[in-house]
């Protein structure tokens, strides 16, 4: 497929048309992919395999302001796409979008997690991931170290694609609100337990917000002294809560649940868990909702009805205790 | 002399110690490895290679109180914060990050002395951890590192069911004085072994020629630089998990009633607002900050500090950065290539 | 650093006597930016206000902080003083230490201590307020009434007569409302026809006034001074330029299914009409759901009879849309349900009348052409049993029924037991009533007319049930006064039934944003101060449709509210709402966002030339039209940079206040 | 040991408007007496609790008994808190930081230039004064001054009364940037004014103003024949820490806190132009 | 001040300018008690609450924090109750998916008219919130006494 996209792109490129194309290349480690912005020259150094888990749609804030480029798209990155130019931060005109075919991307952290130590190569074998280490060859299935955000896969279709090569696949597998009821299910203090923890983890490193897609803000609240709650580190409790459900209400209707926040954590906590709750109560009271699945929506929370419930709604819904 | 205590018996010792001092050592919570305060009912996991955070943490923490205010009318009351006046231990410290302690010593204990780092310093014992199983994101070879013979106050080597210290400095001796006397020569098997891996490592051979003061000004206007920033996203995480990394943002917290509280929290030269002023800043654009930080890492620290590098070569960034833009990236794109 | 000046007001002993006031002024004094703190008696008093201008001269103060009563209240009295001491009107604030310490704290100790924090809350705030200044915007001359019962028409009069458009717009096919419904009027007992009609008459004459009958208010769009309103002309079928009135339609139309509206239905009239004899405009209507050409595409009977050619059966509704700089709600009354009270018989027997039924009865124009016939046999009544209070005064929790008294139904009551009595005497009349209400002018003169001169027999009490029996209507109630059971035998049961505010004034409200009360009647900017403006600028209220009243009280606020549109409309130009949002255009992310939510349409975007620390180049930027934002801030909390920020209402102003108490 | 990082206690005693956005304040211990000694050229760290902390010049010689004195410019949210507070007040002081003007070593008995635009005269005010008052020990000295009108002119007072004296061995040249009625002496750009005042190139140079000012007085200067060893200028960065640990005000391996603000023109030439 | 009381909550209670406030100060009017730990800020409208508003008052230590607006199809700007409803169910849900107690927020619509709603509604929800007892889960240490 790289072949293909490859040979495509140079045809596109020797138009004339495009500044370049939003991608990825290969880096250090046999996981290492670097988005970045490829010419023609360059063209070579473009790479696109099972390790291209990174949303790229978010570059094109910068990419795409005064120039037109082509952007490789999976899927899910669509919807982020779509997301922002119905926000305006992305011109749609200027950018040609290539949808990509994706069969679920690998999660490098997750071979580590799971022991596996000194990696010096990777190989795909179908289904079957050959892993040679400093310590020896290792085999591992593929399907076990996908990434998190591809175990809820939003299906196969590109909601923008100018053109699509390759092929996809739906890879979600079961429920993605699974955690999110395990959670529901809880008692309050079980819950706050398992976010205190989580969230204690945090090092307010802005990976989260810097990665995600809808956290597109020129200045964000947390970094403009006139806001009143700009921070830097969490001094207190209290400020680790506050970054996370501050971020989570302001994306709150425009995240397109791709999973970035999540994948870039350093320290591995599950924040796209709040998103999704954001997003399965939206569903549940105001309707199916998918951000990002067209340009122009009117998310739910720029919008009502006179029906709507009443807040107090909270307490009586859901499986908590 | 060399001493040693099975790991049956390590929680035993880790309560005698934790009963005078504070004990930081490497502990799981929630499904990550971080230096901890170790409890009796914590997860100890001295097998992981690398914490998220590595340990300078210990003597350099996030957040810091440095002073508090209240103020009444025009009159301020000052009260500086206390720094620390108890000993602790921190246990299972790396190699790489046992070297990033003398780094930031060059920086916090240079005049005029950082009198709350000077203080953690003078009551941390720092007891190391040779690294059995490196990975492939270790390159501390190349700064001069032995994983095998990690210095400190006390350094120690697992070996099967037995942990093998020995004691480097007097503060080392006063902590393992205690154990038992333990024999040499495993000890030398390990290092002998972990030396062979060491010598696997698919980084050990970065070449640093020409990162050094003098070719400042060559290095800084490499054109490169704008290539391998594009995919930065501009976010902490290679800053907040470097052992090396020691900027330092100073805040004023207003609790109201409770008064004013001045701390210091780490920073990162990759934020936007790293350098803004009322009226600009220096360093506009992502290319310029991300530059920054490698410059001061390859180029300006060892141009001050005797060519000594301002990293330790434990890839933390290798792993954690989300769009795998590294060090290792800078040293050999902008580094003397071996066919040039 | 705000040198603000802060000033305690005892309000008489109604703040002084649960919150100690001197306590308050000292704690003040250690608020960081606070340099002058005091106490007085009454601030809003000529000597109070002179106090805070000396202190605002004295001290150089740049903003003050009056805790007195709610803002509500005086705000704007003590924003005059800060302005004529030279600062800036929103440089004022004021801590509600009466309405929401005072008043409602019993102990000296929690209400002192409250209203210390209140007055810190404020003092936090007003460290971050800022001078604003109010843009204008232009004023539409020209008024709508919606609604044209005599409140109504005696808007419009009044307000044309000042030299201003008016447009009425009545839904029902003439004007004249409820009242043209009236036999006679209390007290004076003159013909309500004949008071009516010549209003009427004026009102189609003037020629500053235009009646659009038969037609609603479609929808509502603007501000004060700057409506925009869609109005939706039913198709009635008939060219109303071409219609003359002469009513040959209404006595060629075969259908005689449909019911009198105008005689409450008591009697039936062709699917063409004209609702009576003096309306106006003195058109005829075609009852579509009754007419045989639209049910079946036959007769025409109308149209070929018609010799001005006025019947159109292709005519469609028509929407109009016009501006107005005001809007007058005079959508008056309807009697209630009288179906939901079957204990007294109400649907078991025509017998049972409600009170404007008995009205039309009673009336010459009527379906019994003034002759007092029982409904069920056309027979003349001997004994009529007249109750009081059908669906008024119930308590909050019944099932039925309105909690408030309708307050006019004592007195028709008097009126038609009188009338009764003067024109058949051998007609017997028994009232049971709770209480006779007779706080009028007249009234209670009135009524004794009726109890001492007519003979009138005033039970007190209430009407158990009323039961058929043959021909006759049991009713069994009870004498309070004489402690016994009553037992009467009537031919007629007249129920004075309890009036509500049209049907059509909820949905009238939300179009308006005129808040209403539970029972739907209009909520008046000010009990006791405003009573004839709403609380949304521009909109104005007559008659009924703000609370139950008689002709005289209608009439009198019908003038007041017109006197309000005069004074609007009479003004070139209105002061904009000063706290009205802002874009900071150094964080705005043009996102689009805050359009979607704000309700005025203030927003758009703009491509605009941006210079800030971090950013040089041209950038999407929202924009907010100051003369069409109102202040409400729901773009605000919709912007995630924070950038849009409400003037008066800043996030750092809440914060600041949020963090004054909380501390 | 922990004055460094720690602040002590100063009040303001005196608040001089010196021009419509330009205040001078005086700063003394709480207990009357200077906070601190420090030489031409040095900063100190000034705070209010909760609103923030900023470096500023202290622009008073060392020289003056009893007090320092910081002209400060209205731009941010600590200077802004600053412009609105009233004599009396407490702030938090600390320093002095960074490396001074060598005044006692390379500037000695040397033939002086003083070039300031704008604010910029500030961090040279205190070196003039010093030179003032240690005047047999240096040769010639010149001050040319401009900014852009005759209100923006810093301690104009002072200068003319003073610095212009006769008495003081010391010539000052003023100028604005355009016409301005009540202004009778030179109007035009500093870099245009050094140009036509033509010095002798032996002189030793302290130049201080906004970027753009240096840039072309540098010109200006080289044009006439100056080295830029002979050159010295102040910078002014973001500054935290005050004490070259917090990172903010590196530039190549300087930071300009500790390894400056005052630099030697040939010395900013081996740093990256990141200032 | 309230060293020697029993504790009582600090609530904060945000009412719309045009019917909460106004029936707030009815209940002052007619002097209906409610407990003096209430104290109401003014908003122009309920859709003015920024979550960020309410998290702040819990931060400063805020044991409950209610928000009162006009009731749905009375709002005074037409429509910013509506937004207020959504944003404020979003808002406590989340909240309560962190393991907030749910009592320590509400919204209630209270008109101008209905000042014995305003104090009955206060009544009520001090009560929950001294049930609940002290705001331990979202506040700011630094910010305790």
């Amino acid at each position: 497929m790289q072949e293909m996209i490859v040979n495509r792109l140079r045809e596109l490129l020797a138009s004339g048309d495009y500044a370049g194309v939003i991608g990825w290349s290969k880096g250090e480690t046999p996981f290492d992919r670097t988005p970045g912005l490829f010419t023609e020259k360059d063209l070579d150094r473009l790479c696109y395999d099972s390790f291209c888990g990174s949303n790229l749609s978010k570059y094109l804030i910068a990419n795409a302001k005064d120039k037109k480029v082509i952007a490789l798209l999976k899927p899910c990155d669509c919807y982020s796409f779509n997301q922002m130019c119905t926000e305006h931060r992305i011109q749609r005109e200027n950018v040609y979008v290539i949808g990509v075919g994706c069969k679920g991307k690998i999660d490098g952290e997750k071979i580590r997690n799971g022991g596996i130590k000194g990696i010096t190569g990777v190989s795909e074998e179908g289904d079957l991931l050959k892993i040679e280490t400093l310590y020896g060859e290792k085999e591992i299935s593929r399907k076990d170290v996908l990434l998190d955000k591809c175990l809820s896969c939003k299906g196969k279709e590109h909601k923008c694609a100018d053109e699509v090569i390759g092929e996809s696949e739906d890879t979600s597998v079961g429920n993605k609100y699974e955690l999110v009821e395990k959670l529901d299910a809880m008692t309050p203090e079980e819950r706050f337990e398992f976010w205190r923890g989580e969230l204690s983890k945090c090092i307010r490193c802005n990976a989260c917000r810097n990665a995600c897609p809808a956290c597109s803000c020129i200045k964000c609240v947390f970094d403009n002294p006139k806001s009143g709650v700009e921070n830097k580190a969490a001094a207190d409790d209290f400020e680790e809560n506050l970054f996370h459900i501050i971020r989570a209400y302001h994306v709150a209707g425009r995240c397109t649940d791709c999973g970035e926040c999540s994948r870039a954590c350093p320290q591995g906590i599950p924040l796209h868990l709040l998103n999704r709750k954001i997003i399965k109560d939206i569903n549940e009271l105001y309707g199916d909702y998918q951000a990002g699945e067209e340009i122009g929506q009117r998310h739910p929370l720029t919008d009502f009805t006179f029906e709507d419930d009443e807040p107090s709604v909270v307490e009586r819904r859901g499986g908590g205790k | 002399m060399m001493k040693k205590i099975s790991f049956q018996d390590l929680p035993r010792l880790f309560r005698e110690i934790s009963e005078t001092q504070t004990l930081i050592a490497p502990i799981e919570k929630c499904g990550q490895v971080n230096f901890g305060v170790w409890t009796p009912d914590s997860t100890l996991r001295l097998d992981a290679l690398k914490t998220v955070k590595s340990a300078k943490g210990a003597f350099f923490p996030q957040v810091e109180d440095i002073v508090h205010f209240r103020m009444k009318d025009k009159t301020i009351d000052i009260h500086p914060a206390e720094v620390l006046t108890e000993d602790f231990v921190i246990f299972g410290v790396r190699a790489c990050d046992a070297r990033s302690f003398e780094l930031l010593d060059r920086v916090f204990l240079a005049d005029p002395v950082d009198p709350f780092y000077a203080a953690r310093r003078k009551h941390g014992t720092v007891v190391t951890l040779a690294c059995n199983q490196p990975e492939e994101t270790c390159f501390c070879t190349n700064f001069g590192i032995d994983a095998a013979d990690p210095c400190g106050d006390v350094t120690a080597w697992m070996d099967r069911d037995t942990l093998y210290l020995r004691a480097n400095t007097e503060k080392g001796e006063a902590l393992i004085s205690r154990l038992e006397n333990g024999e040499e020569a495993p000890v030398e098997d390990l290092k002998k072994s972990i030396g062979e891996i060491l010598k696997k490592l698919p980084l050990n051979d970065l070449n640093l020629t020409g990162f050094d003061g003098d070719h400042l000004m060559e290095k800084f206007n490499d054109p490169k630089w704008e290539e391998l920033a594009r995919g930065c996203l501009g976010c902490g995480t290679c800053t907040f998990v470097c052992p090396t990394c020691q900027c330092y943002d100073v805040r004023d917290f207003d609790a109201g009633e409770n008064g004013i509280q001045r701390y210091r929290c780490w920073d990162s030269c990759m934020f936007s607002d790293f350098t803004l002023m009322a009226h600009g800043t220096n360093r506009p654009t992502q290319t310029e900050r991300f530059r920054q930080r490698f410059m001061h890492k390859l180029v300006y620290f060892p141009a001050k500090n005797e060519g000594l590098y301002s990293c330790v070569g434990c890839g933390r960034c290798l792993e954690k950065c989300p769009q795998s833009i590294h060090i290792v990236n800078v040293i050999k794109s902008l580094g003397v290539k071996e066919d040039d | 650093m705000q040198k603000i000046g802060v000033f305690v007001c005892w309000c008489g002993s109604n703040i002084a006597a649960t919150v100690d006031v001197k306590a308050v002024a000292e704690a003040l004094k250690d608020e960081a930016g606070v340099v002058f703190s005091t106490d007085y008696q009454y601030m809003c008093s000529e000597n109070g206000q002179a106090m805070i201008r000396q202190a605002i001269k004295d001290y150089g103060l740049t903003g003050i902080v009056v805790c007195s009563c709610s803002p509500r209240m005086h705000e704007a009295t003590f924003r005059k003083t800060a302005v004529s001491a030279g600062l800036n009107p929103y440089m004022v604030e004021i801590a509600n230490i009466r309405e929401q310490c005072s008043w409602i704290h019993k102990d000296m100790a929690e209400g002192t201590e409250k209203a210390i924090v209140l007055a810190r809350a404020a003092v936090a705030k007003l460290h971050r307020n800022a001078p604003l200044t109010a843009g204008t915007s232009p004023v539409t001359k020209r008024a709508l009434v919606i609604g044209g019962g005599i409140a109504g028409i005696q808007t419009a009069l009044d307000v044309a007569d000042a030299g201003f458009e008016v447009d009425i717009v009545e839904k029902s096919p003439t004007i004249g409302g409820r009242m043209a419904q009236l036999d006679k009027t209390f007290p004076t007992l003159d013909c309500s026809a004949c008071i009516l009609t010549p209003k009427m008459v004026e009102a189609a004459q003037h020629e500053k006034i235009n009646i659009i009958s038969y037609a609603e208010l479609e929808s509502l769009s603007g501000f004060v001074g700057n409506f925009t309103a869609t109005i939706r002309k039913k198709a009635r079928y008939i060219d109303e330029d071409k219609c003359s009135g002469c009513g040959v339609c209404t006595e060629k139309c075969p259908s005689r299914k449909g019911l009198d509206d105008f005689n409450m239905r008591l009697n039936k009239r062709g699917a063409v009409y004209i609702p009576f004899a003096q309306a106006i405009p003195n058109v005829a209507v075609i009852d579509a759901d009754q007419c045989i050409h639209f049910r079946t595409g036959k007769c025409g009977l109308c149209q070929k009879n018609c010799s001005a050619g006025a019947i159109d059966f292709e005519q469609k509704d028509q929407l109009i849309e016009r501006q107005y700089g005001a809007i007058v709600v005079a959508t008056g009354f309807k009697p209630i349900d009288a179906s939901q009270f079957n204990e007294y018989a109400y649907n078991d027997s025509p017998d049972v009348v409600t009170s404007l039924e008995f009205e039309r009865i009673m009336n010459a124009a009527g379906p019994t052409k003034g002759q007092l016939v029982r409904p069920s046999d056309l027979e003349h009544p001997h004994e009529i049993v007249f109750i009081q209070c059908v669906g008024s005064r119930c308590s909050e929790d019944a099932e039925k029924g309105k909690p408030y008294c309708s307050k006019i139904c004592c007195m028709y009551t008097a009126k038609h037991a009188m009338l009764v009595r003067e024109k058949y005497p051998d007609v017997n009349v028994h009232v049971f009533y709770i209480d006779a209400r007779t706080p009028g002018k007249n009234f209670d003169e009135f009524y004794r007319r009726a109890v001492e001169q007519y003979g009138v027999d005033y039970i007190k009490g209430m009407v158990g049930k009323v039961s058929v029996e043959g021909k006759k209507l049991h009713v069994q109630g009870s004498d309070l006064l004489n402690g016994e059971q009553v037992h009467i035998n009537a031919d007629m049961v007249v129920l004075a039934t309890a009036i509500e505010p049209d049907p059509t004034a909820r949905s009238l409200g939300t179009m308006l944003t005129a808040s209403m009360d539970t029972n739907d009647f209009f909520t008046e900017a000010h009990p006791k101060l405003r009573p004839v403006e709403s609380p949304t600028a521009g909109v104005f209220l007559s008659g009924v449709a703000q609370g139950p009243k008689d002709i005289p009280e209608t009439v009198a606020q019908a003038g007041a509210a017109a006197a309000k549109v005069i004074g609007l409309l009479a003004k070139n130009e209105l002061t904009c709402n000063a706290c009205v949002a802002h874009a900071n255009e150094a964080v705005c992310n043009g996102c689009s966002q805050c359009e979607r939510v704000c309700p005025y349409g203030a927003i758009t975007y703009e491509d605009r030339e941006i210079r800030t620390p971090e950013f040089r180049g041209v950038r999407r930027i929202a924009t907010v039209n100051e003369a069409v934002c109102q202040g409400c801030g729901a773009c605000t909390v919709t912007c995630p940079s924070g950038a849009m920020d409400l003037k008066g209402f800043t996030n750092r102003q809440i914060m600041s206040e949020v963090d004054a108490i909380c501390r | 040991m922990t004055d460094n990082i720690i602040p002590m206690l100063g009040v303001v005693t005196d608040i001089r408007t010196d021009t419509p956005d330009i205040k001078t304040f005086r700063v003394e211990a709480v207990g009357g007496g200077k906070c601190f000694e420090h030489k031409p050229g040095q900063c100190a760290m000034l705070s209010i609790p909760g609103v923030g902390e900023a470096m500023f010049s202290i622009t008073s010689s060392p020289t003056v008994a009893g007090y320092q004195e910081f002209a400060i410019k209205k731009c941010g949210c600590v200077t802004e808190w600053l412009h609105h507070m009233d004599v009396g007040q407490q702030i938090t002081i600390r320093g002095p930081y960074g490396k001074p003007f060598p005044v006692d070593d390379e500037l000695r008995n040397k033939d002086l230039l003083f070039i300031a635009g704008g604010v910029g005269l500030a961090p040279l005010h205190s070196v003039i004064n010093y030179v003032l008052d240690n005047r047999s020990d240096y040769g010639k000295v010149d001050i040319v001054y401009g900014s852009r009108s005759k209100e923006d002119l810093l301690d104009l007072p002072e200068i003319q009364s003073v610095w212009a004296d006769p008495k003081s061995g010391m010539n000052v040249h003023l100028t604005i940037d355009r016409e301005q009625e009540g202004w009778d002496g030179h109007v035009g750009f500093v870099p245009n004014f050094v140009k036509e005042l033509d010095f002798d190139p032996s002189r030793t140079v302290l130049v201080c103003g906004p970027p753009i000012m240096i840039k072309f007085v540098l010109e200006a200067l080289t044009e006439l024949g100056f080295e830029k060893t002979q050159i010295y200028t102040t910078m002014e960065l973001r500054m935290k820490c005050g004490v070259g640990k917090c990172g903010r005000c590196n530039i190549g391996d300087k930071y300009v806190c500790k390894d400056g603000p005052v630099f030697r023109f040939d010395e900013l030439d081996e740093l990256p132009a990141e200032y | 001040m309230s060293v020697n009381k029993e504790w009582t909550p600090n609530i904060v209670a945000f009412c719309c300018n045009w019917c909460s406030y106004a029936g707030a100060d009815l209940a002052g009017s007619g002097r209906m008690n409610y407990p003096a730990n209430v104290k109401i800020i003014r908003i122009p409208c309920s859709c003015r609450l920024n979550p960020m508003f309410v998290l702040r008052a819990f931060q400063r230590g805020a044991d409950g924090v209610i928000l009162c607006g006009c009731h749905p199809g009375d709002c005074h700007y037409s429509t910013g109750n509506y937004y207020a409803r959504r944003r404020m169910t979003v808002l406590f849900s989340l909240l309560d998916f962190m393991g907030i107690e749910r009592g320590r927020t509400r919204v209630e619509w209270v008109s101008a008219a209905e000042g014995a709603k305003f104090a009955a509604t206060m009544n009520d929800f001090v009560k929950t919130v001294t049930e609940l007892g002290e705001n331990k889960k979202l506040g700011d240490l630094r910010c305790k006494k």
